[in-house]
């Protein structure tokens, strides 16, 4: 009996870990000066949230291929988020936004 | 037992609303349409909370991708349309 | 603990709803873009822990389709210029995301997160 | 020269059967994704001459994601102080990894390191943006593209 318990203690620990980078990731967009900055925000701590929630996820999973399945995704929005966060700042760049404490 | 369930659902039905009625007072063209993409995205959630994951994917890829894409395109050609006609 | 999932889930709803903030605020275009990292990410996570709680493997899909949907979305966006498009603002940083809101009406839910 | 490779047949399969996996009901669909998959990975470029190799992730994965843990508590960290302690700026980096797989793998890894992303890349010039701590960036990006190099077999010059 305490093996399940054990289980849920070390998964929802990470799980908790995992939503307390999203809220990090939420207050730095809503936090930081300018777009460049909130990119960062919404890309490392948010990443690093949803990485964290799947290894919790992916420890409570019945088969090992929802396992696999779990940080697949997790790979894709991985790929997904670093091509998303290249865009959005290089036509930021391009359109000429300024960034803090820059005049133009 | 049942209040996380209602927790969960009263977000996703707030949020519904509350981007709704922001999404069809607001001027701004551009936030008008990334608020129609989040709108199209909360509702996949509201789908899944109510158990139609299939409804959920329609909706997401379509609703929300495709109109959202085309929607882009659209202001981008509304805008170009605006800019001649100021610049003539 | 599904009831912990549920609620975690709602957490993460809320994440998303003060995220919707900054999309409502702006002030330049890609700040509003950032909803596509913002359901990306978040809504990702969202639905895999509803998959969990929900006992529902296929929403695992949905999760698939929410990531590649960012990428479409803000190629959709990026693919030409922006500045100076109808009905956006002049772009202003500044520190505390400076500039006045978009029409000076913010979303009655929007509101209470200010 | 165009060739399919099986191992990203292999690969490709091997996907869609984690993704699908519960029911296989529709793995005809499986089939068509596969195909159209393999027909994407030939039309943009087909297999490289110097692919990744395999052996050597078991080092980068590791510490990759150490650099990504340690980015993320480091904008946590940022974003949760009173004081927002930022010093934003852009900074320039001289790529010496040749055109390739090699280089988009490299600038995509840098928007997950501590307080850096890419923000534009042009011939050999690519724009960082950082958060804080330019020089601390800038030994960060060396110390990936040295890595980087090593997972794809080719050795990069340290300057």
């Amino acid at each position: 009996m305490s093996q399940p318990l054990l289980l849920d203690l070390v998964s929802g620990g990470f799980m908790l870990a995992g939503a307390f980078f999203f809220l990090a990731g939420t207050v730095g967009l809503l936090r930081f000066p300018d777009v460049y900055c909130r990119l960062h925000a919404l890309t490392k701590a948010d990443n690093l949230g949803l990485g964290l929630l799947s290894v919790g996820l992916a420890l409570r999973a019945d088969l090992w291929t929802e396992r696999v399945q779990i940080l697949l995704i997790w790979l894709l929005v991985m790929g997904a988020a670093a091509t998303v966060c290249h865009l959005l700042a290089r036509s930021s760049l391009e359109e000429g936004v300024p960034a803090w404490g820059e005049d133009s | 037992m049942a209040w996380a369930a209602w927790v969960l659902d009263g977000v996703v039905v707030v949020l519904l609303v509350g981007l709704a009625l922001r999404l069809l007072h607001t001027r701004d063209l551009f936030e008008a349409i990334v608020l129609f993409v989040a709108y199209g995205l909360t509702l996949a959630l509201g789908w899944v909370r109510v158990g139609a994951a299939d409804l959920a994917l329609a909706e997401a890829a379509l609703g929300a991708g495709v109109t959202g894409a085309l929607f882009l395109n659209a202001w981008r050609r509304l805008s170009d349309r605006v800019e001649e006609d100021a610049g003539a | 603990m599904d009831d912990a999932l549920l609620l975690l889930a709602a957490f993460l709803a809320l994440n998303v709803a003060a995220g919707l903030v900054r999309v409502a605020r702006g002030p330049s275009p890609a700040d509003r873009m950032v909803v596509a990292q913002l359901f990306g990410t978040t809504g990702v996570a969202i639905l895999l822990v509803l998959a969990e709680a929900m006992h529902a493997p296929e929403l695992r899909t949905v999760a698939l389709v929410f990531a590649l949907l960012a990428v479409v979305i803000s190629v959709a966006f990026v693919k030409r210029g922006w500045v100076r498009r109808l009905g956006s603002e002049p772009v202003g940083g500044g520190p505390g995301a400076g500039g006045p809101g978009a029409g000076g009406h913010e979303g009655e839910a929007m509101e209470a997160e200010r | 020269m165009k060739r399919v490779s099986p191992i990203w047949v292999g690969i490709l399969a091997l996907v869609w059967w984690l993704l699908a996996s519960p029911r296989l009901s529709g793995w005809w669909v499986g089939i068509v994704a596969v195909a159209v998959g393999t027909a994407f990975h030939v039309a943009l470029g087909g297999r490289q001459r110097r692919g990744m190799r395999p052996g050597h992730l078991a080092v980068f994965v590791p510490w990759f994601l150490l650099q990504s843990v340690r980015g993320g508590a480091d904008v946590a960290r940022r974003a949760l102080a009173p004081s927002l302690p930022l010093a934003p700026g852009f900074l320039h980096y001289r790529i010496r990894l040749p055109q390739g797989p090699a280089r988009v793998f490299f600038v995509n890894c840098i928007s997950l390191l501590p307080g850096t992303f890419s923000a534009r890349l042009e011939d050999d010039d690519l724009t960082v943006h950082h958060l804080a701590e330019p020089e601390a960036g800038l030994r960060r990006l060396a110390e990936l593209e040295g890595r980087v190099g090593g997972l794809f077999g080719m050795e990069v010059a340290r300057g």
